[in-house]
């Protein structure tokens, strides 16, 4: 075990994949010569050489675009958008090139490929570089979508992406680069598509993602501390795949869900859940399935705000409190 | 400036005449892609095509031109309108018109259609029906080539309307920096949709008063002469495959008829039409065989041939039944699967 | 009343607004001269000259910002994003800038806009000209979301949608273009934001969208003829605003619902709406609730494959009588 | 080729020196701009800044010559570094450090920071933060005042950088096509985050190189000289005024400090750095001023009159609390809510 922290898992994670296969290979802005606007890249320019990790323009969709191309004719190939709010501007090529190519063409090719980028609030950079978008991701039929909650998971779960044959889709959450983690020594691979239950409890689930599991678990820690409500919390860690296994079980268990979600309300992947569960776990439940997200607005820069909108350990222990009732 | 300033400039000043073999190639495959598309546009008719179709009559030369030029393993990158493109790097007659018709025996099985066309094993590396968004794509499979050291030329088709798209300004600038062995080519047929191209651009040619802004030469040739698209593309790709770089050609040609599906292109002012009709390529090229006495009865052949070729591929696809349901939600993931949830 | 087919409703709206306001003006890809790919905009250029109706190159990013900035400076401007695919190559202009900015500068000012298309599949085109992206544009805060099933209602909705100060997206369904229907005479203008309940009926709440609408009502004839059961019929009409109201005072009543929507499965506008029940309404329920959704796949192009995964009347039957039993 | 070709390199070639009362103003204007941006340097270290903030020391000469010449009700859009181009539109020098600091006096109370300015009553229609988004607004905005026949100027801020995105190239050829009074303005820094330009533009001036593939005239200036920025700006807003359409100005300057926050900008070569301090704007301004005869102490009022305002303006940001929760959902829609159901 070493201690890690979220930003260095991410370059041990590339490093480690582009050890083992030299048809690896990694673009983006300022990811070469600077290590990163967030310093998750530091190191790799100097180990694997200019002609693998390469500095580009600002031209998210010449990288996009490139990273498809050279999926499809064998390389495996690793893109860097800055923030995750940039995908707007290359939606095009992730949703309708690369999403779609595979099922249209009746599965003449695959696309070996990973797009990582840094995601969400609580930075205080205002509404064009802090937002949640992995709900947008996990809208689009043919994209992998994972969102690691700790260094460990970073690097085991990016490495699983790099290695899967499928596009992924990869949130690190911003306001985690700074928390450290053991992270296994040699070589770490986590399986996309496994929930992980960090906490055992028999009352209620709880169900977050990324910088929301750790707020979910002091929640969970207040809940039983305060209120004798022993939670189960649920790293989904991986949108799509979904491991609904691992959820329904819980929540046949406890018969009651809140889920916890960075993005705005509309549409976002609590929604999704829940309506699985309201679906097909109907019978079990024994109370609303109660959703915990950003409210539906930009997110606010000052902090003040930022902290106001964002949803919060005590916002959570409400909203279970308001289930329990 | 570049060094590679006036390469493909001299190349066109300099095209000789390709050899007897290459000319008769050229021939059969402009051949081969007006036979389909002239029958995809009567099954279109007959309703036996759905949706749309998108067909290049009258610019058959930059297909066959190019796909003359191109190493069997090289890569080409098309847009809707690239039944031909697809055609000439040696695609089943039959899929593709199987593949219109929405059949089993579909070169997708159906599932993509005539926009999408894509085989993969012939280096036909899609079709794209966004505009722009194949040009950053044809550049990476570029740079894949550039890094695995193949030799491949990745060759990127694109209309007039497609100049105007920011993908466009982003995928030149991006293979340039890396020098990457890709040729783009625009195909100017005069009108994106409906609209003149003219009317909404800020330069009269539209790609190759561009080129100097990507650090490329500007390239303006006739694109209905088969023989000057062939030894464009010769030089292009020679260039590419040595590490000179990209390129942008731009070759000027004129669609027959409309747009997309029974559109009449009645837009076009008819005196426009009636001269491009003049130049069609094919009548063209045939013309300048028998100048050049190559026998007629070897045209006659190839005209036979592929005759026959596109009644038969119609009888096979007519013959080949609906795609079975159960594909309709497989091959999403490389495991076969469609499932999102474990 | 005159008949007027869903096609024709759409100039016919602009027309409206545009004799009445001097400020509406109309860009996009070939809907001048040419009336439009979809005939939608026919007879506006000579009626109105080409300074209020103008082509465009190809350049979604230029049409959408260009909307933006008249917008903000006093126009009401009206932009035409020809397939609603295409609003991939241009969503930094409508989710960053357009949906933010008002927010972000303290409402300092605001975006009367709106941005038409044509959705949906139902006509071969292929999955890059024929998705459903309702969902996409509903995840934003700062957008309106509209998508009418009939002619009317694509007349009164999309003036509403010009007068509405905010930015609307309004989703035309391609396939209903050919559909005829009743259309007042002289000014006509429908409210956003309220559903429209198309049938009554006490065992079922079936809420649909756009070309589902149609199915969902023939369904429901199907249901009371065959199996005697009586279906109430929402349509939507309008995603943002939602209304709320109207859904939850009939699944109050039928204590069972069905959302039927055409967009994929993961993250769909269904997905809210039965979040929303599940949560606010959950004690109202005496069973699963069921939704309705095109597989998570992007859509097959032959006929008979897209027909086999957009939602069939047949299918909307299937799910409730199951629901039911 | 275009009429107006020529224009604007003649008003370079040309440009006189502007009136006393601009050249004061010229100074003022930077002079206000370079106290603010340092006390917000200070603010940032004292971490009364939280977030980001990207300053544009080094660039003062550039906001002062535009915001110097035009109209009050004239359009600016411009960038996160855009403080400057802000300020020099006669914003409150409180509201802008109020607004970094995240405080309820701020121009946005809060809600948008530092890379969100904008004043609309001031004509500072906003600060965009990511890249090149705001180009094809600022066409809106002059469409806009072009079918209003307002006589009013739209002018358009952005780096280097932004010359490679695709956004540029739609926008400078929408803006030519239909005439618009637009005035581009690239300020090439030569890098963009932490990049140096050259290695990813396929040409030398990455938007002077471009500007014929829009039909617009080549022009580069020195940007730190603010007498000829105000010239080009002056005589592009006068082209633009009177029906002369767009413009592409690139300017060279410099940024004396990193990209953004604590950046130490430590990727760039000290000689490059030394040289270009040595082309201050503001040194080089106040010694022509001196040179020119003008009076040393009107200078130092410019200077004191600026020092005291930034004092108060921090002094004002400083007492102001942060801002009230209850905005953290209003203003989404026109009515004042975020409501989305009802
Ligand atoms: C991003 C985008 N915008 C609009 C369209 C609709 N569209 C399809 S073809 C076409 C015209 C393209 O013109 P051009 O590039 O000249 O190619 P051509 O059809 O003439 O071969 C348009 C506007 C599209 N497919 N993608
Ligand atoms: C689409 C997009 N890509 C990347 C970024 C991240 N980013 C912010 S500033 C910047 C550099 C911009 O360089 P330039 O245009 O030269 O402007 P400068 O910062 O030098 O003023 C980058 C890459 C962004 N904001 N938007
Ligand atoms: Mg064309
Ligand atoms: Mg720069």
């Amino acid at each position: 075990m070493a201690l890690l922290s979220y930003r260095e898992a991410v370059s041990a994670a590339i490093a480690q994949e582009m050890r083992r296969d030299e048809l690896v290979v990694f673009l983006g802005e300022d990811i070469a010569a600077a290590g990163g606007v967030f310093k998750t890249t530091e190191g790799l320019l100097d180990e694997f050489g200019p002609m693998r990790v390469r500095d580009t323009p600002i031209s998210e969709q010449a990288i996009v675009g490139a990273t498809m191309g050279a999926a499809m004719t064998g390389l495996r190939p690793i893109a860097e958008i800055m923030f995750s709010d940039f995908f707007a501007v290359c939606w095009d090529l992730v949703v309708n090139q690369i999403a779609k190519t595979r099922f249209m063409t009746d599965g003449q090719c695959s696309f070996p490929l990973v797009i990582r980028c840094a995601n969400g609030g609580g930075a205080r950079f205002g509404a064009q570089h802090s937002q949640s978008v992995e709900n947008w991701a996990m809208a689009v039929p043919g994209l992998k979508v994972v969102a690691p909650s700790c260094a460990a998971d970073v690097k085991g779960l990016l490495a699983a992406a790099i290695r899967d044959p499928d596009p992924v889709l990869f949130f690190e959450q911003k306001s985690l680069y700074g928390t450290k983690d053991d992270v296994p020594d040699g070589e770490h691979v986590v399986p996309l598509g496994n929930a992980r239950v960090l906490r055992e409890g028999s009352d209620v689930t709880i169900v977050a993602l990324a910088a929301m599991v750790p707020r979910a678990m002091k929640a969970a820690q207040t809940l039983q501390d305060e209120h004798s409500i022993a939670a189960e919390v649920i790293d989904v860690r991986s949108l799509v795949p979904l491991d609904t296994t691992t959820i329904f079980t819980s929540v046949s268990k406890t018969a009651r869900l809140v889920t916890v979600e960075e993005n705005p309300r509309l549409c976002g992947w609590g929604a999704e859940v829940s309506s699985l569960v309201a679906e097909e776990l109907f019978w079990d439940l024994e109370g609303p399935i109660v959703r915990v997200t950003t409210p539906h607005v930009p997110l606010p820069s000052a902090d003040a705000l930022e902290d106001a909108v964002l949803p919060s350990a005590d916002r959570i222990v409400a909203s279970v409190l308001q289930l329990a009732d | 400036m570049d060094d590679t300033t006036g390469q493909l400039a001299a190349a066109v000043e300099n095209a000789g005449t390709p050899d007897a073999e290459t000319r008769l190639e050229l021939y059969r495959l402009m051949q081969s892609c007006r036979v389909m598309e002239q029958r995809a546009y009567d099954l279109f008719m007959q309703n036996l095509i759905k949706g749309t179709s998108h067909l290049a009559l009258g610019q058959e030369a930059v297909a066959a031109g190019f796909g003359a030029a191109m190493r069997d393993d090289d890569y080409s990158f098309c847009t809707y309108r690239g039944h031909n493109h697809t055609l000439v790097r040696g695609v089943s007659m039959t899929a593709i018109l199987g593949e219109l018709m929405g059949r089993e025996c579909g070169l997708l099985s159906g599932k993509g259609g005539s926009m999408h066309l894509m085989d993969i094993d012939k280096g036909a590396m899609g079709s794209y029906a966004i505009i722009g968004a194949h040009m950053p794509v044809a550049a990476g499979a570029a740079w894949s080539a550039q890094y695995r050291k193949s030799g491949q030329v990745a060759v990127c088709f694109f209309g007039d309307g497609t100049t105007n798209i920011g993908a466009f300004h982003e995928s030149l600038n991006f293979a340039k920096i890396w020098e990457l062995p890709v040729v783009y080519v625009c195909e100017n047929n005069l009108y994106m949709e409906y609209t003149p191209i003219a009317q909404v651009t800020a330069v009269a040619n539209p790609a190759a008063d561009r080129a100097s802004a990507y650090g490329l030469e500007p390239v303006v040739i006739d694109g209905n002469d088969a023989d000057l698209v062939y030894a464009v593309a010769s030089a292009a790709l020679e260039q590419a495959r040595s590490g000179g770089g990209p390129s942008l050609i731009e070759v000027q040609t004129y669609r027959h008829g409309g747009h997309s599906r029974a559109d009449p292109g009645k837009y076009r002012p008819d005196e426009e039409v009636a001269a491009w009709m003049e130049r069609d390529p094919i009548t063209i090229y045939r013309a300048r065989l028998l100048a050049d006495g190559v026998d007629e009865s070897s045209i006659a052949e190839i005209e036979a041939e592929q005759a026959a070729r596109v009644d038969k591929a119609e009888q096979m696809a007519r013959n080949s039944g609906p795609p079975p349901l159960e594909i309709a939600d497989t091959d999403l993931w490389a495991d076969g699967s469609s499932a999102w949830r474990c």
